[in-house]
C-alpha cells in the first residue's frame, strides 16, 4: 500500500522553501549558448538552507535519486534529466532499462549496466544494490519511505541484515541469480514501481564498507561526484569521481569539478546573495529554495534579474478539507457551498500571487504525467460566489448560515499558515459562514490534523506525490482502506468508497505509464463531483541562478534545479 | 584570593544547577513526543519508537532523566539506541534529536560565529560608545554632546532588526557594497571574514554603543566633577593629562563591569542579529531548535548561554578588583 | 565643573534640594524638559491611538481582517498596485503585500498589542521587582541572601533565550499575549527589584526611618511610609525605561516568530514579515519600522525627563549647563 | 622649568616688600550671586593669613581664585589676583598652569577623595613633581618618598607605593601636604584642611603645617569656618561675611578685641573648652538613682564573610561598656570617629539590638525585647539625629513627621494631633503654620528643632541627642543647644549627648563619658574630666583641642609635642 507519502513543504520557512519539484519550462539563460560537451569545468556553489537529512543512502526519504544525492548515488531507474513535461519521465540509471515486469507486474527485474562502479573502482554488483536495499530495513536506519515494506513479500517483519542468523538477515523477496541481474518480488500488483527505483535505497551499498550508522560519514559513491570534506549542516564540498564516466551514466552531464554545498543559510540571505550575485555567488544555485513574492515585485523592475529565473510545477495541490462523516460535511450540499463560498484569489495572493500559484479546481495538478483533467462541478470564479453558497446552505438547512472553526498552524507565509486562514475567513464571512480561527504550531499541526482522534473541524492542507504518477497522489487520500485512526492519516476526508477502492487497485496493476495517468485522470474527475475536499490551488516554482550558471532548469519531478546538469563555464 | 574564588566557584556551580534544574524540567516536562522526532519522518513503527524511547532513557522518571543528564555533563554517559553502544565522552549533552548529532559538537561547531559576531561588534562598539561618551562629557552643553545625546537615543530606540535591515537595504541592494553576509570562517580567509560580519557588527554597535555613550558620559562627568580631579588640576597638570590619565582611568572602571557581563550575554543575544543576517551562530541554532523542539539542542544552549554569564559575572568582579584596588574581594 | 559645584555648594542654600515632594513639584520640573515633553505626547497620543483603534478604523472605513484582492498584483507576488504601497484616500498607509490588508488598521491594531504588552509587562515586572527587593532589603539578613541569590540567578539567566525557547515550547492553546507578558516579567523583574533592594537599604539607614522606628511604626507601615515613597523616584524612572525596553522586547520576540500569533498584528511580527519586501514595497517596512522607532524613542525620551524631574541632582547639573 | 622659580622663593631673591599675594578689588560673580564682593589683601613672604568665615561667606570662592581655578566654569571674577609675580587674572592659561602647585600649592579640605584612587600616593606626588621640574621617574620617585617622610609618614619608601585607601584620613591629609611641598611652593593655601579630621589628627596636621612653616619658610593661607582653628597656626586674621572683609587684622587682637560685630557673635557662639560653662543645663539636681543602666554591653558587627558559617570574623564597635545614666542629669558622651559613641547611643534607645550585655531602662532590661515588646518603652526613649537632611523624611511634611510618634501611639483626633504638633513648633520656635511645609523649605538649625519637636511630642524620659549640632554653623550650634537646655529645664527630661566636640559637651554635661576604640575609656564629673583627666587618652584629647587664645594655642602646642614625645 501506498502510505504517508508526501514531502511536505518546509514549515518553518520565511519564504515557501519546498523541496518538492515538477519543472515545466526551462528557461536556462546565460551570455553563450550551452554546451554539454564543453561545459566541464569551474566550481558550482549550492546555497540551501538545510542540510540533507542524512548522506546515508538508506536514510534519505526523496525519490528521483534526490538532488545533491543523485551526484553521489546511482540507483535503478532515475528521473528523466530534462527540462518540462519529459522531466517526470523514468529512465534506466544502474539498470538496463526501467524494469520488465511479469506475473501481472508482481515482479520486476533488472540487469546491471556493464562498467559501472564504485568510487573506490570496484565493479558495483546486483548484491550490492540488494545489500543497500536490506540495509535500509534496519531500525538503526530510519528515514526512508515505507513503500518497500509494504510492497516487497514478506518484508513486514524483516528487521534489516544486521541482526538475526542468516536467513532471518536475508530479505527474500529480492534475488540476485547474478551480479548484474536483480529481481523483486511484490504481493500485489504495482505498476510504478519503475517509480520506487528512482529511490535512493536502491543505491547499491558495498557490504565490506558498510558501517551502520557510521556508514554516513563516509557512504561510498556510485555517481559522478564523491565526499571531500563534509560538515554537517555546514558545508559540503563533492569532488568528481574518477571512476564515474559519462560512457556509463547516460543521464547525469556533472559539469563542475567542484559542487560546495552551503547550508544552514536563511532563505532571504539565499535569495538576496543569488540576485546580487556577486563574487562566488555568480556561480551559485539552490536546491531547496523558491523564490519569494517579496523578490517577484522586484523583477519587473530588474530585467537581468527576471532573466535569472527559472519556473517549473512541482505538482503539489493545496486544499481545504474536512471530515465528510460528519456534520455538516456530511451532507454534501454543505460541501458544494463551502466550493463555491471560497475565494481562490486571496489565497493564492497570501502565498505570493500568480506567478507561485494557480487556482485549483481538479484535484490533480495540471500534468500530463498525473493524468490530468480540465474540470470545475462548482465554478466559485475568482473570488468565490456566496450567493450560490447560501443558497445550497439553505438547501442544507443553514438558512442563517454557520459557525465552523478553522485551524491554521503559526508559521507565516505558510499554505497552511495564518494569511491562508484569514483569506478563508474573509471569504466564508460573505456566504454567512464564519470561522472561527484556532492556533496550533506548526511543529504539531500535521500530527494533528493526521489523527482522527485530533483532526480539526477544517484546515488547509497540502500534498504532493513522491513521484509524479496519479497513483501516490490520489491513493492516500481516497483510498479508504488508506484509512488510519491511530494517526498518520492523510484521508482526511474520512473517504471509504468502495467503487473508488475497487478502481485503484484496478489502475495500480496497470505497467504503462500513458495508460495508467489517463485511468487517475479519469477517476479525478469522477471523485471531484462528491466534493470530499475543496481544491484550492497548485503551487509553481521559480528559483533564482547565478550570472555564470547554465542549463538551470527547474525539474518538473523535483521542483529545484538539477544540479547534475547545471554549468558554470 | 583564592578563598574567594573558591566561593565564587561554588557559588557558580549552585547557580548552573539550579539552571540546568529549572531548564531541564520545564522542558521535559513539555508536551511533545522526542522519540518521535529522533525516528524521522513518519516512517516511524510503534516498536522502534519504543526501543528509541529506551535508549534515550526516555521512559525513566523525569527526575532521573535529569540527574542521567547531569551525570552526563560530567563524567559522559552511554547511549543504547543505535546498532551500537554509543558513548558520548564528557561534557555530553545528549544528542539532537533532529540531526542526531552531539549536541557538544554542535555548540562547538557554532561557537566561532557567535564569538566572531560579538567581538568584532564588542569591539567597535566599546570604541565608539566610549569615544563618543567622553567627548561629549567634555563638550557638555555643546553641539558634540547635543549630537551624541541624540545618536544615543535614536540607537537606544531602534530594535537591532530594524538597523540590520537598514543597512542591508542600503549597503547591499542599493549600493551594492557589500556582499549578503553569510559566515566565513576567519581561518579560512580573515578578509572575507570581516567582509561579511562587518555589516552586522556594525547593527550591534548601533545599538550597543548608545548605552556605552550614555555611561561613559554619566561615569565620566560623575568622575570630572570628583575632589581629586580638581586636585590635579589645582596642582598644574594640563588639562589633556588630568582627563587622559585620571579621569579616563576613573570613568572607564565601571564599565569594566558592564563590558564584561555584556560581552557574555551577547554570546547568546545576538539571537536576533544572527537571524536577519542568517549567520549560524548559537542564536540561530536555538531559534531553529525551539522550532523543532529539539530539547537536547535548547537545553544545550541555555545552560552554555547561562554558563557563560554565571563565569562572566566572576570575572567581572575579579577585573573589577584589579582595576580598582579599593574593591576587595569577599 | 568641579570648582563650580564646590563654590555653588558654598554659596547656595545651606541644604542640598532634596528629591521630589509632590507629583506637582515633579510635573513643574519635567514641563521644562522639551524633549520629554514631546515624548510624552506621542505616549499620550500612542495610547489614546491604541484605544480608540476601533473607532479610528471606522473612521477610515476599514479593518485589519478584510482581504483586498483587487489591490495587488497577483503576477508580481502581490505588491500593492497603488504608489507607496497603496497609500490613498481609501488606505491611509496603504495595503500589506499579499492580502491587501489595510495597513493603518492594522498599525493602529498593532499599537495595542505592543503597548498592552509592554504596559502590562512592565506593571508585572515592577509589581515583583518591588515585592522581591523590597522584602530582600526590609526583611533580615536570611531573607535577603536567599532572594538576592535568587534575583542573581534571574539576571544570570539567558532570558532571551529563555523567552525564546519557553514561547516556542508551550503549546500554542495557551493565550500569545498573556504569554507573553508573563514571559517578559519572569526575567524582566530582576533590576527592579536590585534597585528596590539598594534603595530599601540606604533609605533604612537614614535617620528618618530610625526616628519613625522611634516613634513606634509596625514594620508594614515603616515600609509604605518612610521607605515606599524613597523608592517612588528611582523606580518610576526605571519604569518609564523599562516600558520600550519591553516594547523592543516583544518585537524582537515576534520577530522570531515565537510572539503574538499573525492573525493578531503586532509591530514585530509585522516588521518580521516586511523583512523580505523591503526592496519590493519599502513602505510595508517604513510604517511598523518608524511606528516603533517613535514609540520607543518616545518613551524614552519621557524615561529620562522622569528621572531628570525626580532625581534632584541631575537636575542642578542640567540646569547649570543651560 | 620652575626650577629658579622655585628656588627664588625660598632663597633670598623675594624681598618683604613684595607681597607673595596681592589681591586688589577681587569680585567673584556666579549667575545669580555675588560671592565675594571687593575683596582686597596682601599676604607678605613667610607670613600667615587665615580667612575666616562661615558657610556662603565666600572664602573657599576665594581662595580658589588665587590660583585661576574658576576658569572656564562660568564664574565671574574681575578684580586683580597677582600671586609670586603672576597676576592670575591676566595671565595665559598656561602661564596659570605653571603657577599652580609649583609656586603655589593648595590642600583640600576632604582628604578622603582628594587623591585619585587608582594610583599609588608616591606616583601621584611623583607625577605632580616631574611636571614641573621635568626630573627623571627615579628622581621624582625619591623626591616623593622624601617628601611623605618629611611630613611624618612612617616608612615612607614603602608606603609611597600604597593606594590612597590604604592610608587614614589623617595620613592621606599629610600625603596631600607632602605633594604640596614637594616643589617647594612659595605659598600654601590650605582649603579648610582640617575639617574633615578628628581632633588630635586636626592638632596633628596643624602641627605640621606650623612647623614646616618654619622650616620652608613658605607663606601660608588658611581658609576655614572654624576661629579655634587659626588661633595658633596664623598671624593675621581676615573675617568674611557675605563676600566681604568686615574685620582685618593680627589673631590675637582680632579674637581678644573684636571690632565688628559679625566677629564678636562669631566668638561669642564658640563653645570654648577653656570657658567655665555658661548653659544651666546642669542645674538641676540629679539623683544617682540610675534610669538607664548599661552593663558590658556589646555591639559586633560581622567583618566581611566567612567561607563557613560559625567562623565569621566581627568586629566590636562597642566593646563591653558599663555605665549608667542617672534621672534627670545629662550626660556627656565624647570621642573621636569610630569609637563607637553613636553606636552606644543608638542601643540606649534600642534602635540597635546589643549583641552582647544588658541595656536595662528604669529596671526593666530591654536589650534584647522583641519590638513588639518593646512598644511601650518607645514613647519613653527618643532621639535627636545629627544630620538635619537624613532625619526628616524629603517626603512628608514636617508636621506629619512630627506627628508621628503621636499616630503610632493610636492617637486617632487629627485636631488634637495637628494642635499638639503646633504647639510644639512654636515651643522650638518654629511658626506653626508651617505644619504643612516640606523639611528643604527649612535651614539647617530649623531641622534641627523641627527633629527635637519631634522627638519630644509625646513626653519622653530619656532623649539621646546624637551630635545634635555638628553639621550646623557655630552660630547656629549655640542656639540649639541653648533650646535644649530650655527644654530639659521645663521638662522631667534625662540627656544623653554623643559629640565629638569637646568643648559643646563641656558646656551642656553634667557627667562626661569619654570613648576610645569601643571602649569606656574615663567617666566623670564634667569638671574633673576636663581639668584633672586621668587617662593619658582623655589628655591627649584635651590637649588637641583648639583653643582661641593664641599664647594658650602656643602652650598647648607644647604640651602636645611633651606628650607625643613621652608616648
Amino acid at each position: 500500500m501506498i502510505r504517508k507519502t508526501v514531502v511536505l513543504v518546509g514549515a518553518g520557512a520565511l519564504l515557501a522553501g519546498t523541496l518538492a519539484a515538477c519543472g515545466q519550462s526551462g528557461s536556462g539563460t546565460s551570455t553563450t549558448a550551452f554546451d554539454p560537451k564543453t561545459c566541464q569545468g569551474g566550481t558550482l556553489k549550492v546555497l540551501n538552507q538545510k542540510d540533507i537529512t542524512h548522506l546515508d543512502p538508506a536514510r534519505i526519504y526523496t525519490s528521483g535519486g534526490g538532488n545533491i544525492p543523485s551526484l553521489l548515488f546511482r540507483t535503478l531507474t532515475t528521473r528523466n534529466r530534462e527540462a518540462g513535461a519529459a522531466g517526470a519521465k523514468v529512465v534506466p540509471d544502474l539498470a538496463t532499462d526501467t524494469g520488465t515486469p511479469s506475473d501481472n507486474a508482481k515482479t520486476w527485474t533488472y540487469h546491471l549496466r556493464a562498467g559501472v562502479k564504485f568510487e573506490d573502482g570496484t565493479a558495483i554488483t546486483s548484491q550490492d544494490v540488494k545489500y543497500g536495499i536490506e540495509r535500509s530495513f534496519s531500525p538503526d536506519l530510519p528515514g526512508g519511505a515505507a513503500y518497500l515494506r509494504d510492497w516487497l513479500v514478506g518484508a513486514k517483519n524483516y528487521a534489516g541484515p544486521y541482526k538475526g542468523d542468516a536467513k532471518s538477515r536475508d530479505l527474500a523477496a529480492i534475488e540476485t541469480p547474478n551480479t548484474t541481474t536483480i529481481v523483486f518480488h511484490l504481493n500485489s500488483p504495482h505498476g510504478d514501481f519503475p517509480y520506487l527505483a528512482t529511490a535512493t535505497q536502491f543505491a547499491p551499498v558495498p557490504k565490506a564498507k558498510d558501517t551502520g550508522v557510521d556508514y554516513e560519514k563516509h557512504p561510498v559513491s556510485s555517481g559522478p561526484y564523491k565526499i571531500k570534506s563534509y560538515q554537517k549542516n555546514k558545508s559540503l564540498v563533492l569532488e568528481r569521481n574518477t571512476n564515474w564516466s559519462r560512457k556509463v551514466d547516460p543521464e547525469r552531464l556533472a559539469c563542475p569539478d567542484v559542487v560546495d554545498v552551503t547550508s544552514g543559510l536563511n532563505p532571504d540571505v539565499i535569495n538576496q546573495r543569488l540576485a546580487a550575485g556577486s563574487g562566488d555567488d555568480a556561480n551559485a544555485v539552490t536546491t531547496d529554495t523558491d523564490l519569494g513574492p517579496a523578490q517577484l515585485s522586484q523583477l519587473n523592475s530588474n530585467p537581468e534579474l527576471a532573466k535569472r529565473v527559472a519556473k517549473g510545477n512541482f505538482p503539489y495541490t493545496y486544499y481545504l478539507t474536512y471530515d465528510t462523516t460528519k456534520a455538516p460535511f456530511d451532507k454534501p450540499q454543505v460541501r458544494e457551498a463551502f466550493s463555491y463560498a471560497v475565494n481562490r484569489n486571496s489565497v493564492i495572493n497570501a502565498v505570493g500571487g500568480s506567478s507561485l500559484a494557480y487556482p485549483a479546481t481538479t484535484f490533480l495538478p495540471a500534468q500530463k504525467s498525473m493524468g490530468y483533467q480540465a474540470y470545475d462541478y462548482f465554478p466559485a470564479g475568482k473570488s468565490g460566489n456566496p450567493a450560490k453558497a447560501k443558497q445550497l446552505l439553505a438547501q442544507a438547512g443553514y438558512p442563517h448560515g454557520l459557525t465552523v472553526t478553522l485551524a491554521h498552524n503559526n508559521a507565516a507565509a505558510d499554505p497552511s499558515g495564518p494569511e491562508v486562514a484569514t483569506a478563508l475567513q474573509d471569504a466564508l464571512k460573505k456566504a454567512g459562514i464564519t470561522v472561527k480561527l484556532s492556533t496550533v504550531d506548526s511543529n504539531s499541526f500535521y500530527d494533528q490534523l493526521n489523527n482522527p482522534k485530533t483532526q480539526p473541524q477544517l484546515a488547509v492542507a497540502g500534498w504532493g506525490a513522491d513521484w509524479p504518477s496519479g497513483g501516490p497522489f490520489l491513493i492516500p487520500l481516497f483510498d479508504g482502506r488508506q484509512i488510519i485512526p491511530s494517526g498518520g492519516n492523510f484521508n482526511t476526508a474520512m473517504v471509504n468508497d468502495k467503487a473508488v477502492n475497487a478502481e485503484i487497485d484496478k489502475i495500480n496493476g496497470i505497467t504503462d505509464p500513458a495508460q495508467a495517468a489517463k485511468a487517475w485522470g479519469a477517476l479525478d474527475a469522477s471523485m471531484g463531483k462528491q466534493a470530499w475536499y475543496v481544491p484550492l490551488y497548485h503551487g509553481k516554482n521559480l528559483a533564482l541562478f547565478g550570472k555564470n550558471v547554465k542549463n538551470a532548469w527547474v525539474s518538473d519531478w523535483t521542483g529545484v534545479y538539477d544540479v547534475s546538469q547545471v554549468s558554470v563555464k | 584570593m583564592a578563598r574567594y574564588l573558591l566561593k565564587r566557584v561554588l557559588g557558580a556551580l549552585v547557580v548552573l544547577l539550579v539552571l540546568s534544574a529549572v531548564v531541564y524540567l520545564i522542558f521535559y516536562a513539555l508536551p511533545g513526543n522526542p522519540a518521535q522526532l529522533v525516528c524521522g519522518p513518519k516512517t516511524c513503527q510503534a516498536d522502534q519508537l519504543h526501543r528509541i524511547e529506551v535508549g534515550l532513557g526516555l521512559d525513566q522518571p523525569i527526575w532521573l532523566q535529569y540527574w542521567h543528564f547531569l551525570v552526563g555533563i560530567v563524567a559522559g554517559r552511554t547511549y543504547s539506541g543505535g546498532p551500537e553502544v554509543i558513548h558520548c565522552a564528557a561534557p555530553c549533552l545528549g544528542y539532537s534529536y533532529q540531526t542526531g548529532e552531539p549536541v557538544t559538537g554542535l555548540l562547538l561547531d557554532r561557537l566561532p560565529v557567535s564569538l566572531s559576531l560579538i567581538v568584532g561588534g564588542f569591539v567597535i562598539w566599546v570604541t565608539v560608545g566610549v569615544a563618543l561618551g567622553v567627548l561629549s562629557a567634555l563638550r557638555r552643553g555643546r553641539a558634540v554632546d547635543r549630537i551624541a545625546t541624540g545618536l544615543t537615543l535614536a540607537g537606544n530606540s531602534t530594535p537591532v532588526f530594524l538597523v540590520g535591515l537598514l543597512l542591508l537595504i542600503v549597503f547591499c541592494v542599493y549600493l551594492r557594497w557589500l556582499p549578503f553576509p553569510g559566515y566565513q570562517a576567519l581561518t579560512v580567509n580573515p578578509l572575507l571574514w570581516a567582509q561579511n560580519l562587518i555589516l552586522p557588527w556594525v547593527a550591534l554597535s548601533v545599538v550597543s554603543a548608545a548605552v556605552y555613550t550614555r555611561l561613559t558620559r554619566t561615569s565620566m562627568l560623575e568622575t570630572l566633577s570628583e575632589d581629586h580631579i580638581r586636585t590635579f588640576r589645582a596642582y598644574g597638570l594640563p588639562e589633556r593629562r588630568v582627563i587622559g590619565r585620571h579621569a579616563l582611568r576613573g570613568a572607564l572602571t565601571p564599565l569594566i563591569t558592564i563590558g564584561t557581563i555584556d560581552l557574555a550575554t551577547s554570546l547568546t543575544g545576538t539571537t536576533l542579529t544572527e537571524s536577519l543576517f542568517g549567520l549560524p551562530g548559537l542564536g540561530q541554532l536555538l531559534v531553529s531548535s525551539v522550532r523543532n523542539i529539539d530539547l537536547p539542542v535548547v537545553v544545550g544552549v541555555t545552560l552554555l548561554a547561562g554558563a557563560v554569564i554565571v563565569v562572566a559575572n566572576a570575572a567581572a568582579d575579579v577585573l573589577y578588583s584589579v582595576a580598582d584596588r579599593r574593591v576587595a574581594l569577599a | 565643573m568641579t570648582t563650580e559645584a564646590l563654590a555653588a555648594d558654598e554659596i547656595g542654600p545651606p541644604a542640598p534640594v532634596p528629591a521630589s515632594t509632590g507629583a506637582r513639584a515633579v510635573w513643574r520640573k519635567l514641563r521644562r524638559e522639551r524633549a520629554a515633553m514631546v515624548g510624552l505626547a506621542v505616549v499620550v497620543l500612542l495610547i489614546l491611538v491604541a484605544v480608540a483603534a476601533p473607532l479610528l478604523t471606522a473612521i477610515e472605513g476599514q479593518d485589519y481582517t478584510t482581504y483586498h484582492d483587487t489591490l495587488l498584483n497577483s503576477a508580481r507576488g502581490g505588491v500593492p498596485t497603488g504608489d507607496l504601497g497603496g497609500i490613498g484616500g481609501a488606505h491611509w498607509l496603504g495595503v500589506e503585500p499579499q492580502t491587501g490588508r489595510d495597513l493603518f488598521a492594522r498599525v493602529v491594531y498593532g499599537a495595542r498589542v505592543s503597548l498592552a504588552v509592554a504596559i502590562s509587562a512592565t506593571v508585572l515586572q515592577l509589581l515583583i521587582g518591588l515585592a522581591v527587593g523590597l522584602t530582600a532589603g526590609l526583611a533580615g539578613r536570611i531573607a535577603d541572601g536567599v532572594l538576592s541569590r535568587f534575583t542573581d540567578l534571574i539576571l544570570a539567566f539567558p532570558s532571551l533565550i529563555f523567552s525564546i525557547a519557553l514561547l516556542g515550547i508551550v503549546p500554542q492553546s495557551f493565550p500569545r499575549p498573556v504569554l507573553l507578558v508573563l514571559v517578559l516579567a519572569l526575567f524582566g523583574w530582576a533590576g527592579t527589584a536590585r534597585i528596590a533592594r539598594g534603595q530599601a537599604l540606604t533609605l533604612k539607614t537614614r535617620d528618618y526611618v530610625a526616628a519613625a522606628r522611634l516613634a513606634g511604626g509596625g514594620g508594614f507601615r515603616l515600609a509604605r511610609r518612610e521607605i515606599l515613597p524613597g523608592l517612588a523616584a528611582p523606580v518610576i524612572t526605571y519604569a518609564a525605561l523599562m516600558v520600550p525596553g519591553n516594547i523592543i522586547a516583544e518585537a524582537g520576540l515576534s520577530f522570531l516568530g515565537v510572539g503574538i500569533n499573525p492573525p493578531t498584528p503586532s509591530w514585530g511580527q509585522m516588521l518580521s514579515a516586511a523583512t523580505t519586501w523591503f526592496g519590493g514595497d519599502p513602505m510595508y517596512v517604513f510604517v511598523p519600522g518608524v511606528l516603533l522607532f517613535v514609540t520607543v524613542l518616545s518613551f524614552t525620551l519621557l524615561g529620562d525627563g522622569l528621572r531628570n524631574a525626580l532625581d534632584p541632582r541631575s537636575t542642578n547639573l542640567s540646569r547649570r549647563a543651560e | 622649568m620652575s626650577t629658579g622659580k622655585t628656588s627664588a622663593a625660598v632663597g633670598t631673591e623675594s624681598t618683604v616688600d613684595t607681597p607673595v599675594v596681592s589681591v586688589a578689588d577681587l569680585s567673584i560673580e556666579f549667575p545669580g550671586v555675588r560671592a565675594v564682593d571687593g575683596l582686597s589683601f596682601e599676604l607678605a613672604p613667610g607670613a600667615a593669613l587665615g580667612i575666616v568665615g562661615e558657610s556662603g561667606s565666600g572664602k573657599s570662592a576665594t581662595a580658589l581664585a588665587l590660583l585661576g581655578l574658576h576658569h572656564g566654569t562660568g564664574a565671574r571674577v574681575s578684580g586683580r589676583i597677582t600671586v609670586a609675580g603672576t597676576e592670575v587674572t591676566a595671565a595665559t592659561p598656561e602661564q596659570v598652569r605653571r603657577l599652580r602647585g609649583a609656586t603655589a600649592a593648595m590642600v583640600f579640605q576632604d582628604p578622603m577623595s582628594a587623591l585619585d584612587p587608582y594610583f599609588s600616593v608616591g606616583s601621584q606626588i611623583a607625577e605632580v613633581y616631574r611636571l614641573h621640574t621635568g626630573a627623571t621617574k627615579q628622581a621624582a620617585r625619591s623626591r616623593a618618598i622624601e617628601v611623605l617622610d618629611h611630613v611624618g609618614i612612617p616608612d615612607a619608601a614603602r608606603r609611597a607605593g600604597d593606594f590612597p585607601h590604604q592610608f587614614s584620613g589623617g595620613q592621606r591629609q599629610r600625603a596631600l601636604i607632602a605633594m604640596a611641598l614637594a616643589c617647594e611652593p612659595r605659598l600654601l593655601i590650605a582649603d579648610e584642611p582640617t575639617t574633615a579630621l578628628d581632633v588630635t589628627v586636626q592638632a596633628q596636621i596643624l602641627d605640621l603645617l606650623h612647623q614646616l612653616r618654619a622650616e620652608t619658610g613658605m607663606a601660608l593661607l588658611l581658609v576655614t569656618h572654624d576661629l579655634g582653628v587659626i588661633a595658633g597656626t596664623v598671624d593675621d586674621v581676615l573675617v568674611m561675611q557675605h563676600g566681604r572683609s568686615v574685620e582685618r587684622g593680627p589673631v590675637g587682637r582680632v579674637l581678644a578685641a573684636p571690632e565688628h560685630p559679625y566677629t564678636r557673635d562669631l566668638l561669642a557662639a564658640v563653645p570654648r573648652i577653656d570657658a567655665p560653662r555658661q548653659l544651666s543645663l546642669a542645674d538641676r539636681p540629679t539623683t544617682p538613682d540610675p534610669l538607664v543602666r548599661l552593663v558590658d554591653v556589646r555591639q559586633d558587627f560581622p567583618a566581611g564573610h566567612g567561607l563557613l558559617p560559625g567562623r565569621r570574623r566581627t568586629v566590636a564597635a562597642v566593646d563591653g561598656v558599663t555605665l549608667d545614666v542617672r534621672r534627670g542629669e545629662t550626660l556627656g558622651v565624647v570621642g573621636e570617629s569610630g569609637s563607637g559613641k553613636t553606636t552606644l547611643a543608638r542601643m540606649m534607645v534600642r534602635l540597635l539590638r546589643p549583641t552582647g550585655g544588658r541595656v536595662e531602662f528604669d529596671g526593666t532590661d530591654i536589650g534584647q525585647l522583641p519590638d513588639r515588646r518593646l512598644a511601650p518603652y518607645r514613647r519613653d526613649l527618643q532621639m535627636v539625629f545629627q544630620d538635619p537632611i537624613s532625619a526628616l523624611n524629603p517626603r512628608r511634611t514636617v508636621g506629619e513627621s512630627v506627628a508621628d510618634p503621636l499616630r503610632a501611639a493610636g492617637i486617632r483626633d487629627e485636631r488634637r494631633i495637628r494642635d499638639t504638633v503646633r504647639d510644639w513648633l512654636s515651643r522650638v520656635g518654629l511658626d506653626p503654620d508651617r505644619y504643612d511645609a516640606y523639611p528643604h523649605e527649612f535651614s539647617g538649625g530649623q531641622r534641627q528643632r523641627i527633629g527635637i519637636a519631634r522627638a519630644l511630642v509625646r513626653s519622653p524620659r530619656l532623649v539621646v541627642c546624637d551630635e545634635p549640632v555638628s553639621a550646623l554653623d557655630v552660630s547656629t550650634q549655640a542656639q540649639v543647644i541653648e533650646l535644649l537646655a530650655e527644654l530639659r529645664a521645663e521638662l522631667d527630661l534625662t540627656l544623653v549627648f554623643v559629640a565629638h566636640d569637646l568643648a559643646v559637651v563641656r558646656q551642656v554635661s553634667d557627667r562626661v563619658a569619654v570613648m576610645h576604640h569601643g571602649r569606656l575609656v574615663e567617666l566623670a564629673d564634667a569638671e574633673t574630666v576636663y581639668t584633672d583627666p586621668q587617662q593619658t587618652y582623655t589628655r591627649e584629647l584635651i590637649a588637641a583641642v583648639p583653643v582661641l587664645d593664641p599664647a594658650l594655642a602656643a602652650e598647648r602646642r607644647a604640651e602636645r609635642a611633651a606628650l607625643r614625645a613621652a608616648g
